[in-house]
């Protein structure tokens, strides 16, 4: 008889053999690299606003502080987008005319809201609290990124779970002096860990809760 | 390029006489090949085949046992400690079935490699396969393989009172 | 400007979603649409977003006000509590209250006029209103409401008075006291309303009175009760003789069962033995033992002793206990009626019927009222109406007198209305909104101003005219007070002091022929006008256990006579007309009787109540009688289901263990125990910063499911409906266990309110593949909906069996999927609406936990003593629910699980469950 | 073995040369015979496959609300048929291997079909937990991977040690079965006629020669594979038991569930076995290979089986009785008088009486009875499942919990549809794989004949 088969068929053989077994493993790894990088987690992506709203002016330039827009942020979950009414505090005054904020007179005009796209998001069955973390040292800009220099305001983090716990697990790498939480210069001292669980203790944080599920799920 | 001088033999009893006869002879045959197994045949070649497969698989088994616990006792205890039915976070009772599993799987995984790099499969050129006789060898029939030459089949035909002799060229 | 590119997001998306479907969706986190933030244009003081607050605001119940407080979140009320500040609520609530919420969303609420079937505009129905044909003096006007106490509508049909003299004003309320009336005519000559003071009695003995079942004095009386029930206090004791079980008669220490007609032979007995002389009662012996012991006890506790009649009492009855507590100088407040008309409920309505067939009505106007519903079909109250050349309906729902009349004019919600009322004992309060108006509806008050001409027709001036008192900064003040406080000050009437005739001659009853059917609003919709409320269609009725329906309840005696079993389809025919509907027996019923519901059979409930079980109030020829004599009971044709959420409800032998009970003297004689646990081989439970544990008193609960609903409300409970009941599903995180235990002569009935145990050692937790159910630190068994997938393996492995399973998408698939929006308003917004395929249950109200957590550590501190408050603890009326931190050895639960009446149910298990019960205590030591 | 005692011995009768045997056993692959009974039996459990791809399709669209469970009673079909199948799938492995081991000669006729009847009922039972799920498309998270939420399995659930048993078992029945098959293969590769077909059959053998070294490593590896086999197939099903007896439910937390679980496995699989050895005996004409014989050793299997499941039922009520736990006792009770009953006293009859016939040595050698109680008998085994399932959750510790399992139409759809499903595997096996271990019975057939 004549050979079934050319002796390169040997070789294929052998390498569709090991494809079998590698790649699976291979195609795991890969959707869990994928599904860590900004492509899924939308880190660092911009979203069209109706106003080019800049943090790089209003806090890095003017200084601005995080609660004169963000009303919420010490006595609820939700920061709060500051309403038409506050913009028009200031801008009633100046850059009265500027064509970037004309939705904004719109909006004061018509009582209609301005329509915001949503940056820093977390899932439906999160419950965050911003006045908690705000209250026990955690600085906005742990999580926001350093919003003074951000001319449109992008998510500096990933906002996955594994993320969230990475802090939940070592609160004391991150915390700060409530004084400091909203200062988005400062800068972790070189004996972190040690004021950290000295704040730990001062502060009342319940380490053990920290990473029970129903600390954000319910 | 290898030629081979194929005896072929009409039951499991002469194809294992021949081969005695020819490790005997010293001219021990190379391979045999045949439908089925044939006991004792194996120690008439040239070298005894003494394929290590079970320790292969014993080695795979144990580490997969290793990992199967491991897994377990590294997710429930170091990674993230979960507070089930206040269980002790290293339940190691129920920890046990996992391992148990995984030491049968990867001995079976491991095993079914080795069986075919020892068998040296696939393999699905060979040179054998030039001879049209191979075909009834895995059906019906028994052949000792030996290298192609001329002194030596004659040896043969005198002694082993073969069946038939085949060989096989390119 | 910079240019700004849209987020490149779609195609990224569709490529992560081919992704996705490409590794069998194994990557479910993908791709999320864009959301929008709307913050407010101008946002308003004081609310802070996402934080609830708390308004004062009265809901009425058979036209008697009653306060509570309104929670709202960004302005959307999503939960009822009671209001401590007012003394017919004293912080509780009952099913009707909490269920206003779920009212106000109702999507099947009326939302437009109405000329006939096509909706019609404001102007068309005034133009047609000046056309009406009645004369100028308001001859042959009529206007039929229910019960009327609130000052600001009594001034408007007042002020309807002077604008058409000759009009005529028809009240009447389904669930009526006609018969207390009458009796208080007998004995003082004029209507009161007579309120006991329960918990100054040290002996109650009720003939068929309900005063712990529903209605404007429940609540106030459940406090009272729950009062003398503390192990400190003596108890009280509460003889009740009844025909059907009521809540009253299961929390009662001594119970007979015994016809209507016997039960006036008792009152004949026990006055006797309070001196009158009335003959000899004819009783058969143990309804006579009952009588005379009842009898002895008041006497002993003279001064302490209250006797009391319910609404199926004769007249006679009535005055006859009015005299026997005069002898008794029983702690009974006397006050005058709030209810101001002269006429009884049920003449009105026959009134009302009359005047409609004999022409005398040309313009008639029903403000929030049922009659076609309501009136027995002897009145033919719907073809009356027909003849009625001009007719409009003012209501929330387009019902079926809105059906029978021309017009139909939409009526704003409680919630959403300014107006006033008036509790029984006459303290006004302020029916404030809690949202702007969801329809173009108005309130009755501004239709009742309108159509009298008065020169002011917003609701929220005829509030404020009405409380006009004073100079004006006084007027502001006292008005921001009351919308603060939930009552008005000092409104409450003063109690009379009256003499009481002396009751001369009393006629006994004739015995019946046939069975007596004793009929009483229904556990659920009351008198039918709940019926569109999922939440109470599906609140399980306390003895039947029944949902989505009422039946016939039988005593077993006769059912065995009669070859009826349980669940059975029968037709009581009653005066000629029948009644079709699953029968259900009910040991501890007296023979003879039957046991039926109004509220049910509505036609135009809507697409929740309609064609829901069957009409009662049809059948008689008096409206609402409570006792219809000659009744017939036989095996029906048709099968009618019987759906109940509970099929066994009787404890015997060694099941006697799950509900258990006591007497004083065996709690006495057990010594306060420390918790003696069985061993186990698993570790002690991490000490968290609190041990979050629930003692429930099942000697308190009275069975009234206010906790039921409660629960439903704040945890965003769906409704199932009926063919999933029938299939065996429901959804309630809190069930209340109706058991029986068999007592002599006679059943002891008790009340279990179930919830999750949150086991330390919970079985749910170790058999879940994925974490969903797991502990928290504080001693919490939490389900992750988010995580769960489904396998309800941690529901089988429950003794308790208390989670509970989303089959198919019910949070958002219930019977009006549809318009579900304005049912989404209602949702918690602190608590996730749970998906199609996951498991869920009782988390101790985790977020009302975490909010008192994070209110609390802010300020740097603990969570106190009695801060966090469970929604159902908070609606107990009797506060049977206690709530609190193990970790407090002074806490109220760490005293009451020390306890001698404490017990943990199937301990035997060792579960470890941090809930736990009090021992239901009969204060009677005979047994048997 | 001696000339003599021959005929009678023998557990090959009426074939008269290895290229008889080769013949009769590709033939159904090669050249079938009254291929119209194949194309039948195909159509018509093809359509049966599709009503199951149907309801599934339903089930996913609309939720598992479409059974018959509720709040108490959350198990129903799809768990009883998954322990069910998974029990039938029992039998191939372990004929294989413990017979293998034992050195049975009637093995041989069996092993092959045996296993992949194995892999069929194992990939069905696989389907079950998969359908039963609220939310199925998360089925993944059981599995160990990393992921960006840091979590993990509860590795203490006994769902997560049935995925790790069962696809151990799938995967492992897999490659014994291959390996098993190779040398047929390559006996396909040179019979086929088509050069696609030996080209398809040769590629699969991977170049199988035959040769001394290949036996050689071949017999070792496939004694390892049954030696592991054994204590897999018994761990297997004592882990299903323990989603049941891991728990603290009356009815299921026995010790005596393992033992009893592995027992009923094999039961219903033998049964099954029996149904398919006929089935291809007449489809096939395998009459050289599965003989009378056959039938007799697997009755008495099955009469030994029957008894031990007899004596398992009396144990439990025994305990019920002597353990004297309330639920437990009501449990007993509730099972010889509730609404589930009849079903109950089928399990009975079927699983323990009826087979009590296999005494008569006329009824074992026969293979119409023995047929037609094996059929009984996974009945029986199904009705065991289904009981266990239901009656535990229906009468619970409360008795406020106490409900009654209606089965829907979706219930039977999907019972039936894996029913067809899995004789659609096997009859595409049939046709397209020697459904008899060609190299294995020359073998014997070798030597049954030399004198």
């Amino acid at each position: 008889m004549a050979q079934l088969f050319r002796p390169g068929a040997n070789s294929i053989a052998v390498i569709v053999i090991v494809a079998l077994f590698a790649g699976p493993a291979a195609a795991i790894a890969f959707a869990y690299f994928l599904w860590n990088s900004p492509y899924a987690t939308d880190q660092n992506l911009t979203r069209a606003q109706p106003v080019p709203f800049s943090h790089l002016h209003h806090v890095g330039e003017l200084g601005l502080d995080c609660r004169m827009c963000h009303t919420g942020v010490e006595k609820a979950a939700f920061a709060g987008i500051p309403s038409t009414h506050i913009c028009m505090t200031c801008h009633s005054q100046i850059w009265t005319n500027a064509q970037m904020l004309a939705p904004v007179r719109a909006s004061y005009a018509s009582g209609k809201p301005l329509h915001w796209q949503r940056v820093n998001r977390v899932p439906d069955y999160v419950f965050f609290d911003h006045s908690i973390h705000v209250a026990k040292g955690i600085g906005c800009n742990v999580c926001h990124g350093p919003v003074q220099k951000m001319a449109l305001m992008r998510q500096a983090e990933p906002l996955t779970m594994g993320w969230c716990l990475e802090c939940h697990r070592h609160p004391e790498k991150y915390i700060r002096p409530k004084d400091d939480v909203f200062d988005m210069y400062w800068h972790q001292p070189f004996d972190q860990l040690e004021v950290g669980a000295k704040l730990i203790r001062q502060y009342l944080i319940h380490t053990d809760h920290l990473t029970d599920c129903s600390t954000c799920h319910r | 390029m290898s030629e081979y001088l194929l005896v072929e033999f009409d039951s499991p009893h002469e194809a294992l006489a021949g081969a005695r006869q020819a490790r005997d002879g010293g001219h021990a045959a190379q391979d045999v090949l045949s439908h089925m197994p044939i006991e004792g045949i194996s120690d008439c070649l040239g070298r005894p085949l003494k394929p290590p497969i079970g320790w292969a698989m014993f080695i795979a088994g144990a580490i997969g046992a290793a990992i199967g616990y491991f897994m377990q006792w590294y997710s429930a205890v170091i990674d993230y400690p979960i507070i089930s039915g206040n269980r002790p976070l290293d339940s190691w009772p129920a920890f046990l079935l996992v391992p148990y599993e995984t030491t049968i799987l990867s001995a079976a995984i491991f095993g079914f490699l080795s069986w075919m790099v020892m068998n040296g499969l696939p393999r699905l050129h060979h040179p054998l396969f030039y001879a049209a006789i191979t075909e009834r060898a895995v059906q019906d029939r028994y052949l000792l393989v030996f290298p192609r030459d001329a002194t030596l089949r004659e040896w043969i035909a005198d002694n082993l009172h073969p069946r038939q002799l085949h060989e096989v060229r390119e | 400007m910079p240019s700004l590119k849209p987020p490149s997001g779609l195609d990224r998306r569709v490529a992560l979603k081919l992704l996705a479907a490409g590794m069998a969706s194994a990557m479910a986190r993908c791709s999320r649409p864009d959301e929008e933030i709307i913050p407010y244009a101008d946002m308003p003081e004081g609310l802070v977003a996402g934080e609830p607050m708390r308004f004062a605001t009265t809901l009425s119940l058979a036209g008697y006000g009653r306060g509570f407080l309104g929670i709202s979140i960004d302005g959307r009320p999503i939960k009822i509590e009671g209001n401590p500040n007012h003394p017919f609520s004293l912080g509780a609530t009952d099913i009707f209250a909490e269920a206003g919420v779920m009212s106000l969303y109702d999507p099947d609420r009326s939302k437009a006029i109405r000329r006939g079937d096509t909706i019609s505009t404001w102007g068309a129905f005034s133009s047609a209103w000046r056309h009406a044909t009645h004369a100028q003096d308001g001859q042959g006007l009529a206007l039929v409401t229910g019960r009327v106490v609130s000052p600001t509508t009594l001034a408007r049909i007042g002020a309807l008075k002077n604008r058409y003299p000759q009009s005529r004003w028809y009240r009447y309320e389904p669930v009526h006291d006609d018969a207390a009336r009458a009796g208080a005519r007998q004995a003082f000559g004029k209507v009161v309303t007579a309120l006991p003071n329960w918990a100054d009695a040290d002996v109650v003995v009720a003939l068929d009175a309900n005063p712990l079942g529903h209605g404007p004095d429940e609540l106030r009386i459940a406090r009272a009760y729950a009062a003398r029930r503390g192990k400190a206090a003596k108890r009280q004791r509460i003889h009740v003789a009844e025909s059907i079980w009521s809540l009253t008669g299961a929390a009662a220490d001594v119970r007979v069962a015994v016809t209507p007609a016997h039960l006036v032979e008792i009152a004949r007995a026990i006055a006797n033995a309070c001196g009158a002389h009335l003959g000899t009662p004819e009783l058969p012996d143990f309804a006579k033992a009952f009588a005379d012991r009842a009898g002895q006890e008041l006497l002993a506790a003279r001064g302490r002793a209250l006797v009391l009649a319910g609404d199926s009492q004769p007249a006679e009855v009535h005055a006859l206990f009015h005299w026997t507590n005069a002898q008794l100088r029983a702690p009974v407040s006397y006050l005058p009626s709030q209810d101001i008309v002269e006429n009884d409920h049920a003449y009105e309505l026959c009134a009302l019927a009359n005047d409609l067939h004999a022409g005398r009505i040309q313009t008639l106007i029903v403000a929030d009222a049922n009659p076609v519903y309501d009136a027995p079909d002897s009145l033919r109250i719907a073809e009356g109406i027909a003849t009625v050349p001009f007719s409009a309906h003012i209501g929330l729902y387009r019902d079926e007198t809105a059906h029978g009349c021309r017009w139909h004019l939409p009526m704003s919600h409680a919630l959403e209305s300014w107006g006033d009322e008036r509790a029984l004992d006459g303290t006004a309060s302020i029916v404030q909104p809690l949202i702007q108006r969801l329809y173009a509806t108005r309130t009755r008050d501004d239709y009742l101003a309108w159509l009298a001409n008065e020169d002011v027709t917003k609701a929220y001036d005829l509030v404020r005219k009405t409380w006009q008192r004073g100079a004006p900064e006084a007027v502001e003040a006292s008005w921001r007070k009351a919308l603060n406080d939930g009552v008005i000050a000092n409104t409450a009437a003063t109690p009379l002091s009256l003499p009481v005739d002396r009751v001369s001659d009393f006629p006994g009853m004739s015995r019946p022929r046939g069975m007596s059917a004793v009929i009483s609003p229904d556990p659920s919709v009351w008198d039918g006008r709940y019926a569109n409320n999922a939440w109470l269609q599906e609140c399980s009725k306390p003895f039947t256990k029944q949902v989505w329906g009422n039946a016939v309840q039988i005593a077993p005696g006769d059912a065995q006579r009669l070859g009826i079993e349980d669940e059975d389809t029968v037709d009581v025919t009653i005066d000629g007309k029948t009644i079709t509907a699953p029968a259900v027996l009910m040991p501890g019923q007296a023979d003879g009787t039957i046991g039926l519901h109004w509220g049910q059979g509505r036609l135009e409930a809507g697409r929740i109540g309609s064609n829901i079980g069957v009409r009662v109030c049809g059948v008689g020829a008096r409206p609402f009688a409570r006792v219809i004599n000659g009744a017939a009971l036989q095996k029906s044709a048709s099968t009618v289901p019987f759906r109940s959420t509970q099929a066994h409800t009787r404890l015997q032998g060694k099941m006697e263990q799950l509900f258990q009970i006591a007497t004083p003297s065996e709690i006495a004689r057990t010594s306060p125990k420390k918790e003696n646990r069985a061993p186990s081989l698993l570790p002690v439970p991490p000490k968290g910063d609190y041990a979050w544990a629930m003692v429930v008193d099942t000697d308190a609960c009275i069975g009234c499911n206010a906790c039921v609903v409660a629960c439903q409300a704040e945890n965003n409970v769906p409704v199932v409906g009926p063919e999933e009941i029938s299939q065996g599903r429901d959804m309630h995180w809190l069930r209340v266990d109706s058991y029986m235990r068999p007592h002599g002569y006679t059943e002891r009935r008790g009340f279990q309110p179930v919830p999750c145990m949150h086991c330390e050692y919970a079985p749910c937790e170790p058999v879940c593949p994925v974490e969903a159910s797991v502990h928290d630190h504080e001693g919490l068994n939490v389900q992750v909906y988010n995580r769960c997938i489904g396998t309800r393996f941690c529901e089988a492995n429950c003794p308790y069996k208390v989670r509970r399973f989303n089959w198919f998408d019910y949070s958002g698939e219930q019977a009006y999927a549809d318009e579900g929006v304005a049912l989404k308003a209602q949702h918690n917004p602190d608590v996730s609406a749970r998906g199609r395929g996951v498991m869920e249950k009782c988390n101790y109200c985790l977020q009302r936990i975490s909010r008192a957590r994070k209110t609390a550590e802010k300020e740097n501190r603990k969570i106190a003593e009695g801060e966090m408050v469970t929604a159902c603890q908070a609606a107990c009326p009797t506060r049977a629910i206690h709530f609190g931190d193990l970790n407090r050895a002074d806490s109220d639960v760490s005293n009451l699980r020390k306890a001698a009446q404490h017990y943990t149910l199937l301990e035997e298990l060792n579960t470890r469950p941090r809930t736990t019960y009090l021992k239901r205590i009969f204060n009677s030591d005979e047994n048997g | 073995m001696s000339a003599a005692g021959g005929t009678k011995e023998r557990w090959i009768e009426g074939i008269g040369s290895l290229e008889e045997i080769n013949a009769r056993i590709c033939a159904p692959v090669l050249n079938p015979a009254h291929t119209w009974r194949w194309w039948a039996a195909l159509a018509f459990s093809g359509s049966l496959t599709l009503l199951m791809l149907g309801s599934v399709g339903w089930l996913f669209g609309h939720g598992i609300g479409i059974f018959g469970n509720n709040t108490t009673i959350v198990w129903g079909f799809p768990i009883a048929n998954y322990v069910w199948w998974l029990g039938i799938g029992h039998a191939g492995t372990l004929i294989s291997a413990l017979l293998l081991l034992t050195r049975q000669k009637w093995r041989g006729s069996l092993n092959r079909f045996a296993e992949a009847m194995t892999l069929f009922a194992a990939s069905m039972a696989g389907l079950f937990p998969i359908f039963h799920l609220g939310r199925p498309y998360y089925l993944y998270w059981i599995t160990p991977y990393p992921n960006v939420q840091g979590l993990w399995p509860q590795w203490r659930s006994a769902l997560v040690w049935d995925l790790w048993a069962v696809g151990t078992y799938i995967t492992f029945s897999a490659l014994f079965w291959y390996v098993g098959l190779v040398p047929d293969l390559a006996m396909l590769r040179e019979r086929a006629s088509s050069r696609w077909a030996r080209r398809l059959y040769g590629a699969f053998a991977l170049g199988w020669r035959g040769s001394a070294r290949h036996w050689e490593v071949h017999e070792r590896f496939y004694r390892y594979m049954a030696a592991l086999a054994v204590p897999l197939v018994v761990s297997v099903h004592s882990i299903v038991s323990l989603d049941f007896a891991a728990s603290l439910e009356p009815g299921w937390a026995d010790t005596i569930y393992p033992p009893y679980f592995v027992i009923g496995a094999l039961y219903s699989g033998f049964a099954m076995v029996v149904v398919l050895a006929a089935a291809l005996r007449w489809g096939c004409s395998f009459e050289p290979f599965v003989t009378r014989r056959h039938f007799d050793m697997i009755a008495r299997v099955l009469l030994a089986a029957s008894i031990i499941m007899g004596i398992s039922y009396a144990t439990e009520w025994f305990w019920a009785w002597y353990g004297g736990e309330r639920t437990e006792r009501h449990l007993i009770t509730f099972l010889f008088t509730g609404p589930y009953a009849p079903l109950y006293y089928g399990q009975l009859l079927f699983n323990v009486i009826v087979p009590q016939a296999f005494w008569l040595p006329r009824v074992r050698t026969n293979i119409a009875p023995v047929v037609i109680i094996s059929i009984f008998i996974n009945v029986g085994m199904w009705l065991e499942r289904i009981l266990i399932v239901w009656s535990t959750l229906s009468r619970d510790y409360l008795p406020s919990a106490w409900r009654i399992f209606l089965p829907t139409f979706w219930d039977w759809a999907l019972l039936t549809g894996s029913l067809g499903a899995f004789m659609f595997l096997f009859l595409l096996f049939v046709r397209i794989l020697p459904a008899m271990p060609a190299h294995e019975l020359r073998k014997l057939w070798i030597e049954e004949n030399t004198p």
